[in-house]
């Protein structure tokens, strides 16, 4: 096993702006492209909050593709793995502000909170006001649970987005957005796993040593690394570890009630993703904790690595209504209801 | 003295060193980040040249700020950031001294520089990062600057102490950037942007000296 | 590059099965699985014609997520790249019969075929009547055009599903439902393409020469050799190349309405499909062909093969009328309209 | 003379003599098909066999028709279409037969079983297929058995007929199954369901024999 270098693109340095472009297209009664952003085809009623996002390409339907109804108002995309710059997310900021104040969400890596940090700043500057930003965290293998504010952020973030864009769409204020935000992401935990790297495709460089083939755990959304497991695992004791991992660090009780999302990193198959799933369910099950919706797709994707995420968010009657909410994006869909 | 076109000059011999090292700079990166950094630097300085070919006769302000603005416009992450206010600041204090400016004005951007990357980037020296060549850069210019020395001199001073710096970053364990959820692989390892950090400094020193 | 021989399963024997459990426990808002078929949560009302369709795994969300209202009542999943045996595929019919008739509908490949006569008398001879079978062919690369029957099935059947199962959930004739299957069939073109190849996940065995990075075009949806392109292939010119062989196999005058579908066959990106994308568009955009609706995503995959297909459909106001009727399937999504 | 015992006996091994050579099969699949023939025989027999051991004292028609149902349900596919409806037409014959069966009621099975897979895969001799295996070692048996042979006489000269057949599809280029797509890799190595109908007859001789 080993990564593929080579990818069907034309000169990868223009990689970023044709995908936007073809995608734009393909999708145009959803999204259309404005200076380098995706924002929705149809906007917001004026007086509704705005919901921003910046984030690095590579990661794709993330966040292309939850631009819409319902979901984000502007995706601001950055080049491959690398959050957009200040100048990039003031422009958002600015074209998803319909007067009712702009909420920009930041899932946490360095780059981008130290970008959107020096946005908020020029965008002060500039005069725009009521932007609030809120930074969001997930994977629990990236910090120790004493410091919960030193996560990254992962696939469970798609709980969020999905809330926040709901409640947004309703026209709840700023304050209630932010609200809506916090709660829906203390209630979310995240791991991921994967077997080998990807590379680059604009350096080519692999991200990881492209010989080892062994499954490990912990990875980042770039193709950070993880801790090695070892061959030859088989896919339940895979989803067994992860869950018990997650619904202790959560401190899930029996009788909770979770969202389950089962995140496509790449290029796995929709059979290794329903056999992976299955697991989970089951151990989840053990545990006496109910399966209320499922996610099971690619969400956050690292380009075409062999790997995959759980999240599960704790859900009560306010977040389960937002989570049910009627959306539109190119790549948004629904959860099974169980 | 430091006008527009050596200030032009500084940017553009930054813009290649570095260009030399990119793949270098990125396999340093995929040791335990995402192994864009040459590309990153590479990627921003052209742009940044571009920029400043276009406009007519920059100032040394210009010519500094437009290269901020092309870091964080062209690159984005977190040396985009960091990179980019570096370059900001130098572009700030310039703004605020004559044209053209004294080697002083130089080094008081640097150390603006320098604080505003450990704020925006919330590190301190010993953490594995750009700042680790950094620091030692910016005291040793202030050094020489005291002592009255000449640009070619402040810069002089300044490459070798980037350089040292960056060498000594090889044993730390990183405490900053994506590099740290893989703080063992990385250890044996330079850091790219500290790397980056003395190859602009060596770049600047031998432009200048070069001139004379 | 290489393959990866080793997936994110339990035994690999026992991979069908359990993906069959893990998609319908995701999905049991849509589907559920009986006696190892896949049927819709909610029956169709009696009286309507049934669709059914049998194939072999490995190509998942074919056809497991493509039953549902609007689309299949029964799929009738085979062991991996195989179709399933006469008896389950009697079984099917069985399932999907709400005394209206049942339409069998089969993507042409020797196996699929000749298990599904093997039924269709079978059926007869049970006292099964009011079974039709259509037997379904795009892919251009199979057979000159002089033989346009003898060509096997694509990506391109997509379009046919889903206007039989619009016309069909409307409660048409089996007549009716069988001539809109063969309509469509007629106006549908595919042609595939991909780099390296896949392993048989149960024998291991890699379907193509894994040191091969160059790339084909007209390789088959389980990975039978194709054409070799070369290396280095920019993304546009093979958009370009396929396009012009599809529009000229279909002689598709300037001025025609086509849906537009590209197919993931495993593991591209996003970012390639969307670069793909753009190029097909702007070279029928070139023809003064005209593109009202686009799918990009996956559809018929082969494993984590990395490659793709191209399909067009000539559309009239019918076949449009079907394809934008509303449908519900695990894994299926709207058209983008234009 | 065949009983049920015998027949069962033949099916195993088969069964085995598939299972040896179940990796070679699957290899010569993949040169231009999709790789899994071998796994498809050693399934569909594994699975033969499992319902015949479950099943009380079969009858040789039992037997056949158990097999053949067993490629229909395991498999699937081309090859299980075929095979199965081979043994099935065996086992229909041997329905139609005293029991303990005679081998010209053998031989009559096999004709029938070449004539239902050549309707049912629409193929003729010389398209690289089983075809080209089972052809001539169904009329090597119908010869052999015409001349009074016993059962081990007439299995032996299938099996040798078989083999060459078999080995005759190598310079053959493939006009059925999906091998037909890429005609020319095929060129030059032997047709997988060519070579398993060579290792069943093969089988079956040996094991007639052993038994005396
Ligand atoms: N928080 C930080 N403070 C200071 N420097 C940092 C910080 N995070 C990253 N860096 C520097 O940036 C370099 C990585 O840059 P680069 O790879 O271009 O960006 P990214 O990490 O966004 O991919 C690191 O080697 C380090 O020197
Ligand atoms: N139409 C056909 N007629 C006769 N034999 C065929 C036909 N199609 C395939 N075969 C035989 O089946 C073999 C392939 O079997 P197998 O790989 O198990 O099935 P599949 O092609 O469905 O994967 C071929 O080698 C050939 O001998
Ligand atoms: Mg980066
Ligand atoms: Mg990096
Ligand atoms: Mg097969
Ligand atoms: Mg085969």
């Amino acid at each position: 096993m080993s990564v593929r270098t080579r990818l069907f693109l034309n000169n990868p340095a223009d990689a970023v702006g044709e995908m936007l472009e073809g995608y734009a297209a393909a999708h145009s009664d959803v999204i259309k492209l404005s200076d380098g952003m995706v924002v929705r085809a149809t906007p917001k009623p004026e007086g509704h909050v705005g919901v921003v996002i910046g984030n690095g390409s590579g990661h794709e339907p993330a966040m292309i593709g939850w631009v819409g109804e319902g979901l984000f108002d502007v995706n601001v995309p950055g080049p491959i793995f690398s959050s957009p710059g200040p100048g990039g997310i003031v422009d958002g900021i600015r074209a998803a502000d319909r007067g009712g104040g702009v909420l920009l969400l930041v899932s946490s890596h360095a780059g981008d909170i130290m970008n959107a940090e020096l946005a908020i700043d020029e965008a002060d500057d500039e005069g725009i006001e009521d932007v609030e930003m809120v930074i969001l965290y997930d994977d629990i293998a990236s910090a120790p649970k004493e410091q919960i504010t030193e996560r990254r952020g992962g696939a469970g973030l798609f709980f969020v987005w999905k809330m926040v864009g709901a409640i947004a769409e309703r026209g709840a204020s700023l304050a209630d957005c932010a609200r809506i935000v916090r709660k829906a992401r203390d209630r979310t935990r995240s791991l991921s796993a994967a077997m080998g790297t990807v590379a680059h495709p604009v350096s080519g460089q692999p991200l990881g040593d492209p010989d080892d083939t062994s499954v490990a755990v912990g990875l980042g959304v770039h193709g950070e690394a993880g801790t090695r497991l070892g061959e030859d695992v088989e896919a339940d004791h895979i989803s067994e570890l992860m869950i018990r991992r997650l619904v202790e660090d959560a401190d899930l009780p029996a009788g909770a009630r979770v969202g389950l999302l089962l995140n496509n990193g790449g290029s796995l198959t929709i059979m290794e993703l329903s056999v992976l799933y299955r697991g989970a369910r089951a151990e989840l099950e053990r545990r006496g904790i109910k399966v209320a919706r499922s996610w099971v797709g690619p969400y956050a994707t690292t380009l075409d690595m062999a790997g995959f995420a759980f999240a599960i968010c704790q859900m009560d009657s306010e977040l389960l209504a937002l989570y049910d909410a009627p959306a539109r994006g190119a790549g948004f869909v629904m959860p099974g209801a169980h | 003295m430091l006008d527009g076109d050596l200030s032009r000059r500084l940017v553009d011999a930054a813009r290649r060193r570095v260009s030399d090292h990119q793949d270098e700079l990125s396999r340093l990166d995929a040791v335990a980040g995402d192994g864009d950094h040459g590309v990153n630097m590479a990627t921003a300085l052209s742009e940044a040249m571009e920029r400043i070919e276009a406009s007519d006769d920059p100032t040394p302000a210009e010519v500094f700020r437009t290269t901020g603005r092309a870091f964080h416009d062209a690159v984005g992450g977190a040396a985009g950031a960091l990179f980019g206010s570096f370059f900001g600041a130098i572009g700030g204090q310039l703004n605020r001294s004559d044209n053209p400016a004294t080697p002083a004005d130089m080094v008081t951007g640097m150390e603006k520089g320098l604080t505003r990357v450990m704020r925006i980037g919330k590190v301190e020296p010993g953490q594995k990062t750009m700042v680790d060549a950094l620091t030692p850069a910016v005291d040793a210019a202030r050094t020489a600057s005291g002592e009255g020395a000449s640009l070619a001199r402040i810069l002089d001073a300044a490459a070798r102490a980037a350089r040292r710096g960056a060498l000594s970053t090889t044993s730390l364990e990183p405490r900053a950037g994506r590099a740290r959820y893989a703080a063992e692989q990385s250890i044996g390892s330079e850091d790219p942007g500290a790397c980056t950090v003395a190859l602009i400094f060596e770049a600047w020193a031998e432009a200048v000296e070069s001139q004379g």
